[in-house]
């Protein structure tokens, strides 16, 4: 074996204890299941790259390729009657949090059976029944709004715990900076997630930041911070759990950093040239689909067989989604003027 | 109505009986709490109901804001207090971007029944940052509600409705208003003025007055002098909503009097008063006899200066003034 | 006007000019350096002119507008790009409070000589929070100037122009027009067009349509409807700068045609249409034969969907449905 | 002596080396000429409080009484070419930099004759020919105005370093965070100077902010943090000397905590009953005047007699001040239209 070689088994073997820990608290179904789920994601993203190049989803579309293990692993921590919140790259997200497949694909393209009646599209998804609270496309606009939320179960005495997405771009916003103070301040169980997946658009998080290191941005709230691999699911649920707990036990905020990496440009419309090929292969040696794989044949959990069995069905289910997406109907034009206001009385002409 | 309150009372009524009704409402902003409030709206909310539900922020308006949203997106009932709405501009993209679309970007899954009130327009000598009409912001917007009383008895009819509406309630007062006296309901009479619904204030055939908020008391003193000294008589709507407005009342008053003028205390260009001329001189462009006359602030930020203030504001003579034109124009 | 050049190239070219003539003049924004712009604007101009004048930020508007405001102070020339003027909402403090005023509050000492701009309006299935047409924020606030082009041509001499005006401007463009094409002047010919100045794109005596930005296509291509269907022809007035407006060329048009139609891409209370029409239906009331028309979005956030995106946004059919019915209005 | 009385001299000491320091990098002269205005931004403020309670001066008006070895220790750290801004509690930071009291007082009172002609008032006093850069009455709204002026600055080359002043009651507007962070990014040599009094209005910072250590914030940014007592006018002065020395050698950005404390309300208005009578008396053992004047007195360099003299010429100065502004005229009214634009070609109305 080559060093290069060598570097290659290091990058790609996962924190192998937390596994064990995770087999023996989750059991080998739950941890297969999770691996299935990030297997979905990454076909569920396929298929809606495609459907955007034919044109049948428009706007922004932001895939999660590459990032799976971060939505899996720490929504996985979570319990079903907690909360999750996310911002526009949430496909991952929804999916992960069980929302139906075919009805996200549906949202994407615009139609009536999408999980908000096609008013949301793929940068704002809702599924409340299933606590998933968005999708949200202003940057750094929803991180007061998840401190909203966990303020309400606070309110209310619950002990649900919100969960909040964001990427490393977004950390620059006056938003974080007032919502961590907050968070603080009142005592809310809410659980910051910054998916570092290194860019934000084109942008290199050292270019337009004073640190790299952004747990430190923790210390200015006295906030408890953790950092996980985000590549390794392990690591996210493990780290994402020790977080969850305390959020839930102490009613503290807590904020997580994910070192991730997106496959994709920032959205279907960025070819990504301001990163060079390399730098993706380089990523792609600690592939967290890759990786569970290597670990669960590894473990003779699965067979070579059974990965592909897997995959196949996650396939399927990508597809059938498509095509649950395609034979969907658009709304009706009259639905134009739904859901403005709970009761509509009116419209300003 | 059988007693007189100030205006700050009657939106501390509102929220005191508001508060005991229903567990879920609470009142969140920049000195609410151990202050009782900048201008003292929220006196003695913290000794009723604790800390809990009665909130103090740091100086984070967007923050705030969107805490309330969030807890209201979780049927909590928040009411936000705005020190002032100059300072809600920082919140606006919280308030635009969420509160107003997440009923509609949701599917109709969400509701958000936010309250954000406070004081807007000019308070006396506190210059460009902090005289601002800014109702216009929020009136543009679908998704959102506005509402605007001149009345102790409309404010607490009012703001109780407000609470309770499903949907987010942007609820602007004024400073210069809160020691307003004014007849009001008992204090344990039910009295909820819904959304969207002006009140016809002084009736009058000669010619319409349509406004809202601290300018209407300078249309009074004008229609005072209107028919004392010219013989004119105003009717005086109190539009009260000015999202939705109330195209019925107008349109009835307009009818009648075939003149009208509109009163706001702001800036005029891309205002809600352009835009009541803009639908008056539509939909009622046959029963007009004379152009819509307005009287807005000047197009100016707002100078310290005492004299430039009150030059720079809408008087009642400027409403006289442009009631005499409508009612002595010939076509 | 011998050539054809895109929207997008218009704006390249005169930042590219514009930053050549004066050193003082630096861009600043999301993606604008390495990145050559969200939509490629500020193509090459890192380039050409280095990481000290051509300058990425974080995700921070409030930020970097007020970065651009301090700067402006000191009497460089910063041009801030906003992503989408969507994002813009969370610098509005920035914009109102501080660029607007600043002039005034400092009793004429300083100015602030910025320029903001970016794509405003609807981009295309985007959404509700990334559709948005929020001139009206702006052109409500006496200190802003705001312009907003509809043709490459006058996006360049516009941008021009902006960037050399001593105070704020606010220059929306939209990400639909970029790839728009249309005849310009030489690149080497100065050309810039004056703030505040309306431009009859075409000649008509039936009725006027007054419109700016994008909505000034479908504009035209109703204009074309209406003459080969209706017998009917358009004065076409493209605003161009919505603040100040273009008063004297928009008397002039509804003198001459005594119908008109504002057309706007965005909602329609509190907007800048409904302050054009107002305007026009009070000073201009003798000369009126019919009510102003106005078409504009529907009064909802924008829906993801294709078909009720579509079905929400002004289309030409109704400018020629609006149109039709303002010139066979009978008094 | 007493315990509590030997507590009180405690309190009541500068630091007397940075005494020493000042003596021999400042001059005697420059030293009593500090001192000097300190004691004239405090009667200038007591006339203010007595004009306002007569109605001459309206609005808003934020006291400075009690914290001007802030505004006089950190100006004059400063060279005259570097610029100075402010908020809206900005009397004494007007003064120390050298603008005409006539001219503030009839700004006060609303007169043509005012630093901005009365079109600012109290909360925005500007002049540009003392690099005096406002009063700014949005909190937190002018952080990022001061690191757009450091901009400048940077730009043009020139080694002018800019000086920002703001409460701690600021610090957790958004704006904040973002211009701390691209102050750091762009490496802008601005001195972000934080006066903690203790209160936003009737707030008391520990119970809105998650740390009450402010320096802990300039660690989100990796940004060089400084700390002095507010109320010994040489720890500012020498604490804010190295500031801004680090800030012009380095080309970076500050952050100077203040600790200091106001004894009026928070503006005329305020009848400030969230404090006991006890603190704010126990605050004025450490009177950044009286701490002067016991220096002053202890270092032979004035005699009682001297200090008098002083306070008797500041109060002089504030009572003709007030003659001034009470003759001077306000307004044309035609000015009302003046400054809106460079050139004013239009009004909408
Ligand atoms: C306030 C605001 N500014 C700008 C944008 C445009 N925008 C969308 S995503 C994005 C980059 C965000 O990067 P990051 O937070 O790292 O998330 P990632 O896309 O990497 O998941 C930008 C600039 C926006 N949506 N909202
Ligand atoms: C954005 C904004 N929100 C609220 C206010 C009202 N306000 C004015 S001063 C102030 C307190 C500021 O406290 P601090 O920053 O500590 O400064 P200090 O007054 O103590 O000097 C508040 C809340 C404002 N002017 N601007
Ligand atoms: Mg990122
Ligand atoms: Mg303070």
């Amino acid at each position: 074996m080559s060093d290069n070689e060598s570097e290659n088994e290091t990058l790609m073997a996962l924190k192998a204890e937390l596994g064990d820990q995770a087999l023996e608290e989750l059991g080998e179904e739950k941890v297969v299941s999770m691996y299935k789920d990030m297997v979905r994601i990454r076909r569920f993203e396929d298929q809606a790259g495609r459907a955007y190049q034919q044109k049948k989803v428009k706007g922004f579309c932001h895939l999660y390729t590459g990032q799976e293990a971060c939505a899996v692993g720490a929504i996985n921590a979570l319990r079903d009657d907690d909360n999750v919140i996310a911002a526009y790259r949430e496909h991952g997200h929804a999916l992960a949090r069980g929302l139906d497949p075919d009805r996200v694909m549906a949202e994407l393209f615009g139609k009536a059976a999408g999980v908000t009646n096609g008013k949301g599209g793929s940068m704002h998804l809702f599924n409340v029944d299933k606590n998933f609270y968005g999708g949200w496309a202003i940057v750094g606009g929803h991180l007061p709004v998840a401190a909203g939320m966990a303020f309400a179960t606070e309110y209310r005495d619950l002990d649900e715990v919100t969960m909040c997405f964001f990427g490393e771009g977004s950390i620059h916003q006056g938003v974080f900076h007032e919502a961590a103070n907050m968070a603080e301040v009142y005592d809310l169980p809410v659980v910051f997630v910054i998916e570092d997946n290194r860019y934000a658009m084109g942008t290199e998080l050292s270019r337009v930041s004073a640190v790299t290191d952004l747990k430190k941005k923790a210390k200015a709230y006295d906030m408890k911070a953790f950092g996980a691999d985000g590549q390794d699911m392990f690591d996210v649920w493990s780290t994402s759990k020790d977080a969850v707990d305390y959020a839930r036990n102490e009613s503290r905020p807590a904020l997580i950093h994910l070192d991730t990496y997106r496959y994709k440009g920032h959205s279907m419309t960025d070819p990504a040239t301001y990163r060079d090929k390399d730098e993706v292969a380089d990523e792609q040696r600690r592939d967290p689909i890759q990786r569970m794989s290597n670990w669960l044949v590894d473990q003779e959990i699965m067979a070579d067989d059974d990965l592909s069995e897997i995959d196949e069905a996650a396939k399927e289910m990508a597809s059938d989604a498509v095509d649950f997406a395609d034979q969907a109907d658009f709304p009706d034009l009259d639905s134009l003027t739904d859901d403005v206001y709970v009761d509509w009385p009116w419209e300003i002409r | 109505m059988s007693r007189e309150i100030t205006y700050r009372q009657a939106l501390n009524e509102a929220l005191f009986e508001e508060m005991h009704r229903d567990e879920d409402v609470f009142l969140m902003g920049e000195e609410v709490a151990e202050y009782d409030g900048a201008y003292k709206v929220s006196k003695g909310l913290l000794d009723e109901f604790g800390s809990d539900r009665v909130i103090d922020t740091p100086i984070a308006e967007a923050g705030f804001s969107g805490i309330g949203i969030g807890a209201a997106m979780m049927e909590t009932r928040p009411v936000i207090e705005m020190m002032t709405f100059n300072f809600a501009i920082l919140a606006l993209d919280q308030i635009l971007n969420n509160a107003a679309k997440l009923r509609s970007m949701s599917g109709g899954q969400l509701s958000c029944p936010i309250v954000i009130r406070g004081p807007g327009g000019a308070g006396g000598a506190l210059g460009a940052t902090h005289s601002q009409s800014l109702e216009a912001q929020y009136a543009h917007v679908p998704g959102l509600k506005v509402m605007m009383p001149s009345t102790p008895a409309d404010a607490k009819g009012m703001l109780k409705t407000a609470i309770r509406d499903p949907d987010p309630v942007i609820f602007i007062e004024s400073e210069v208003m809160y020691n307003f006296t004014g007849e009001a309901p008992d204090a344990d009479e039910e009295y909820t003025i819904p959304v969207g619904s002006a009140d016809i204030k002084r009736e009058g055939s000669d010619c319409t007055v349509v406004t809202w908020s601290r300018v209407y008391h300078d249309a009074v003193d004008a229609c005072e002098t209107l028919e004392e000294e010219y013989d004119i008589d105003v009717d005086l709507v109190d539009l009260r909503s000015i999202r939705p407005f109330d195209k019925e009342t107008i349109a009835e008053s307009v009818k009648k009097t075939n003149r009208v003028v509109v009163v706001e205390e702001g800036w005029p260009h891309a205002s809600v008063g352009s835009s009541i001329s803009s639908w008056i001189s539509r939909e009622l462009f046959d029963f007009l006899d004379a152009p819509v006359g307005r009287v807005h602030q000047r197009d100016v930020p707002m100078p310290y200066a005492f004299n430039l203030e009150a030059e720079s504001l809408p008087q009642a003579e400027d409403v006289v003034e442009a009631v005499k034109e409508a009612t002595y124009y010939s076509f």
